[in-house]
């Protein structure tokens, strides 16, 4: 037993200090540390573009994919370095999750059309899975595909579309059958978002951003030949999908970035004339999330060391997920509290407030979503139950 | 020991109800809030109409003289509404520190004005270091000549951008004062700021701000100006309740109505004993509204603020948690701008940070806990 | 509104201090403030005889029976300056729960006979509800008393009956129906402790206590005139007994007097060198439990008004049972985090440690049965889900 | 990075829980536990013979050497078989003080009597009044003649009962000194306890307590000490963690095979996500675990006290969480004497209140976030 990184993999985040510390411009750094998010639709692909000329756009990705086939320990390396440089989080639905689904179950064709692509970000993707009546039961979705010859044609709506406002492409999750089971007659379609009929909304959340959209498709058609793998046997693939997301689902190096910036907040802010970080009941807090924290990330290095050994990406990842979203909305409250009244700032218009106003209170606000979207905590909980517990 | 209300105070109760009820659904709310002003002051007019911005003032001074309970039920009422406008602000407290510091000359030329609608008030004392105590303020009062100059800031004032005046408090030689400043002196800034619940308020420089003689309310007012933010917080505390109310409302409601696997999400048994911790803290915080609002006229200050920093705090800690859940049980619907519960979710957010935040009435608790 | 007691209500607390003052035995008290509870079986029929002869036997009966016919605020304010004088809790079983059951449903013999000898502790009741395998669900009971001429004849086995060894009498649900709906075919017995055939094993607890017994019921036979009201309604006289049981189901008096002893543990020990109560950490938790217990003395005293206007007791009960057990245990647990290592004493013959070792630590203990016992605190949840919020 | 062990560690796994498995059952192991004594010499010998008191003795002093993961792997079966004899006491912490601090001739003459069984020793450091840091205790020690005399008392020390020789820390004029002191040294008084979790302990008083010039282990010891305290402390987390793994397997396998309205409790939604819970606290105190092991070693000070108290307090708050609702969810059951589930929960208690409290390792955490 050895907690350590050995000798190859500190050469390895050194490699990666030295590439962020080249190449991630200064502009986007400083965007991304203060929560401005203004610039998404370039900064994206920008990002995706330089990492992909060092040939890391991908590092999940297998070499004949173009990928740099690193181990999981080095992409747990690579994502806790960009976070705590200040990167942009990398877009997962081309990356890290439509891309597993193609290199597994996808046509030649479509590998060879959309992987390169997706490396070098000539295309924007998204995801559309839930519907308004399709949250956390997604096997109940409604969002109906018949076939017309050679095409589907997609009727329905799609909810909780993350960032699909700049979208080229969308992954879908669709019925093709309602006779059987609801999770036998589901299929998996690309479509482009150029196609007619489709119509998309910004939902405003209650940070006052736009990152999701309602999506509508009115007899929109499809290629038969942007169905991913067979007829019906999409919820497989997302099943597949789902495994794969998860790499990085415990958000270490965000929880990292933002616990070391509370740490500056409570080292700077001072209460009854001492800082805030001396005051015992807020350095108490500090001091426990620190931990669970810390505790977390042994417990990532653990789940990695054993799918290293040949166990699949189980639901293990279930306490990754419920752990990780709990510390993160856990630093963005203590953030708030760090700031007491001045973070009741939501605007205003024209003046510098500093580094923090009124991003942690934006910041508390949108991280709530983390206990909700992505399978809730609830569900994360049902999974635990049933399937590592076995109740 | 009684805990109905008496036929005055109901009737302050059904009034304001109704009249929100009627006047400010959400989409009549939401188009204030997206609007440039962020209010309205034909709401405001017809509050006053309806008395209710003369709820805490005397009737010897032609008001209608509520009491505290009379307050607390209307503004549980307009925290139920999620009011944007700046009734506890103005109606509540600073009309409450002209009432208790104020010449009868100064009374007579502001209550009616205030109580009427016409004017609106506002008291300018946080800062941004300033703590609970009244006099741990920085603004400075210096005499020049008959009257004043003040120079100094002050953080986050809500509703400081529609306010015609403003009651700074200021220290001098005779300790804490507090002084009435028109929204349009020379030296006075006010920046807008959007607060977090969608309000309106501004952060205030003070520069050489010259007021007259008669601007000044009172000697020292350090502890009656303890007092009207007692009475405050306590108005507030029963406004967050009205809030919290009205989040808990809609989470029930929510979860019978929204379905998966077939059956209403209030059916599962861990979103049904959550439920449960919601409810008993809603009730565990009602009783905190009315220990605030019994104690806090004492004229005894360690009762008086035992009873509202106390209930600050466990007020805070209820509107933290209910608030939490209440948004995720909404799931996705929670995150948008567009249901009762992410508005009501900010509003509470506010309440846990203003007035002194729960961390801040912790400590002035355990302050006395030591004193015991 | 007014939440202060009215002169009235204030006169008759002076009263109840000035007869605690004059009438609770020393060592009484002395063994209640200690925890020692070596002298139960002593000790509490002795202070039910002492607060008979004052007229004050059995608070919640009406005068017809022998009580005193006072008010729910009477009785609150009773119970919360007798836990605050150190004085016995009285015995429930009889007072509080079989009694209501009798005056209600019983027959005039009964009432005749059982009534005052219960006043003046002639005998010492207990309960036979819990079975092996019914807990949580009680109606799945099995215990069987079958007609036999003018007896029953019972046979079965009960669990957790509290202090059962000293009992005269015991108030049992019996099975005497299986063919319908678990809840129909229940009947409710007292039955003679001393009848032939029944057997006592007290369970030794986490505590060392010995506080509640497996009984044993075989071939016990009970004559058919102690069956309370009908055969097969005993269920409904259980959930009658159920409402009567709850009237100081928060404990708020009991809560009380371990905050105020915690708090003088608090200003008594040293932590570096100063009292703990000063210490930010621990006096926050001092704090926010003092203010819970605050609200729910506020609560209880609103229910206690609803009932009052005629509103029935309802499930508000479980309000006040779930938090009332909440705040007692967190406060037990509070008295060991203040004592530090030396809690980790439970036992050291012949040494005088002071008030709080061991009581402290095995209080913490023993006081884990609250949310178990009486209906498990998730039980009260399911009911607050079911009654309250109509879920 | 590496989470695997190696054979020999594996072997010192399998061969603990084996025999702990056959030899030390809840009958078996509740015999002692009622006994006068406490604890049961034949298994002392046993552990002995399987080598286990030499596990934390250097191969070159005589011992396995098996390192800090090898003493985490044997204290975690310990833990699990809530072993009340005195392994931590004697064979990890008395054992590691001797070998950091003891001459050659003071190690010659000890550790092959520790490791043999054939004698016993404990620590006796913690005051009533002392902290996490060494040098906050009070007892003296004075020079008289070549020997000294010591006087002070010393808290709760397990096992002192059953120790041949003490290892007392005492104040003198080059620091804080250790001094074995044999368990009859007159002046030497041992008030026998039992503890919360059932082991056996004394609060001792030393009244002039007189040892000759080799009773003294090295000089000043405060360095060295404080390492074989965090070593200890790593072993105590370890065992604490093998009573969580046991208390939460048989909460989960209550919850399936205990029927309440015709259903297993586990099916119960509300039951099943607090089991949930429990699990990712045991997962992250096996995290700790392995966190303190690694480090307990660490020239460093900063870096092995920061694993070690870090690991000490989240393991306590598991050990509260898991341990509290293992009780609950055993329902009735729980609060007996009968089942594992209390058993457990009292190790777990004890474990939150040894070798400094959750409370005062957290103090310690706090002065690191200051220093950083």
């Amino acid at each position: 037993m050895d907690l350590a990184f050995n000798q190859a993999e500190l050469d390895f985040r050194d490699e990666v200090r030295a590439f962020l510390r080249d190449k991630l411009p200064a502009d986007m750094r400083r965007r991304v540390h203060l929560g401005d998010h203004s610039h998404f639709r370039e900064d994206i692909p920008r990002w995706q573009k330089i990492l992909n000329e060092r040939g890391w756009g991908a590092p999940a990705w297998p070499v004949e994919f173009g990928g740099p086939d690193w181990s999981k320990t080095q992409q747990f390396i690579f994502e806790i370095e960009c976070a705590l440089a200040d990167a942009p989080a990398q877009l997962a639905f081309g990356v890290k999750m439509v891309a597993p689904v193609l290199m597994r179950f996808g046509s030649p064709e479509q590998q060879q059309y959309f992987l390169p692509r997706i490396l070098a970000a000539e295309d924007w993707w998204c995801q559309g899975y839930s519907e308004p009546g399709s949250g956390s039961d997604l096997a109940s979705l409604k969002t109906k595909a018949e076939l017309d010859g050679d095409h589907y044609v997609v009727n329905g709506q799609k909810v909780w579309n993350t960032l699909g406002q700049f979208a080229d492409w969308i992954f879908c999750l669709v019925r093709t059958d309602s006779s059987g089971k609801p999770q036998r007659g589901i299929s998996f379609l690309l479509i482009d978002m150029k196609t007619p009929g489709i119509s998309v909304r910004p939902t405003r959340l209650l940070d006052g951003s736009y990152e999701v959209n309602e999506i509508w498709f009115d007899n929109v058609r499809v290629p038969v030949a942007n169905r991913v793998g067979d007829e019906n046997a999409g919820w497989t693939y997302a099943k597949y999908l789902l495994g794969h997301e998860r790499t990085n689902i415990a958000g270490i190096g965000a929880c990292q970035r933002e616990l070391r910036r509370l740490k500056q907040m409570a080292a700077g802010i001072e209460r009854d004339g001492r800082p805030l970080l001396e005051e015992a009941v807020f350095a108490t807090r500090i001091v426990e999330v620190e931990l669970e924290l810390k505790a977390l990330e042994i417990t990532n290095l653990r789940v990695i060391f054993a799918e290293a050994q040949n166990h699949a990406p189980g639901p293990e990842a279930s306490i990754l997920k419920i752990r990780g979203t709990e510390i993160m909305q856990r630093i963005t409250e203590l953030q708030v509290e760090a700031l007491g009244a001045r973070a009741l700032i939501a605007e205003s218009p024209g003046r510098d407030l500093g580094e923090d106003l009124p991003r942690a209170v934006e910041a508390y606000l949108n991280q709530r979503k983390l206990t909700i979207f992505g399978g809730s905590n609830e569900i994360q909980r049902n999974i635990i139950a049933q399937m590592i517990l076995q109740l | 020991m009684d805990f109905s209300f008496n036929d005055e105070q109901q009737m302050l109760l059904d009034t304001t109800q109704r009249f929100l009820a009627s006047a400010y659904g959400f989409e009549q709310r939401h188009k204030l809030l997206e609007s440039e002003a962020g209010w309205s002051r034909e709401i405001w007019s017809q509050l006053a109409e309806l008395g209710l911005l003369a709820v805490d003032i005397p009737e010897v001074d032609g008001g209608i003289g509520a009491g505290p309970v009379g307050v607390m039920l209307v503004a549980q009422a307009t925290g139920h509404g999620l009011l944007l406008e700046p009734f506890l602000s103005s109606a509540i407290i600073a009309t409450d520190a002209i009432v208790r510091c104020g010449s009868d000359a100064q009374r007579a030329r502001w209550l009616p004005a205030l109580a009427s609608g016409e004017r609106i008030a506002v008291l300018a004392h946080e800062e941004a270091q300033s703590g609970i105590a009244i006099d741990t303020i920085t603004t400075r009062a210096t005499r020049s000549g008959e009257g004043w100059i003040l120079s100094g800031a002050k953080s986050v004032v809500y509703h400081a951008p529609m306010a015609d005046m403003l009651l700074v408090t200021a220290r001098d030689d005779q300790g804490i004062g507090l002084f009435a400043v028109p929204g349009d002196t020379q030296g006075l800034t006010r920046h807008p700021l959007r607060t977090v619940d969608g309000q309106r308020a501004a952060d205030i420089e003070l520069e050489n701000v010259e007021v007259g003689a008669d601007a000044r309310l009172g000697a020292d007012v350090t502890a009656a100006l303890a007092e009207v933010i007692d009475n405050g917080i306590a108005a507030l505390c029963a406004d967050a309740f009205g809030a919290l109310e009205r989040i808990l409302k809609a989470t029930i409601e929510y979860s019978r109505s929204r379905k998966q696997f077939g059956v209403p999400i209030g059916s599962f048994q861990a979103l049904q004993h959550r439920m449960a911790d919601m409810l008993i803290q809603l009730e565990q915080a009602r009783s905190m509204v009315y220990l605030a609002t019994s104690h806090c006229r004492d004229a005894d200050p360690v009762a008086r603020r035992a009873a509202v920093s106390g209930a600050k705090v466990l007020i805070g800690k209820a509107a933290r948690f209910i608030g939490q859940q209440a948004v995720q049980l909404h799931g996705g619907m929670g995150m948008t701008d567009e249901l009762d519960v992410s508005h009501c979710f900010k509003r509470l957010l506010a309440f846990e940070l203003r007035f002194g935040s729960t961390d801040a009435h912790l400590a002035d608790c355990r302050q006395r806990l030591r004193a015991a």
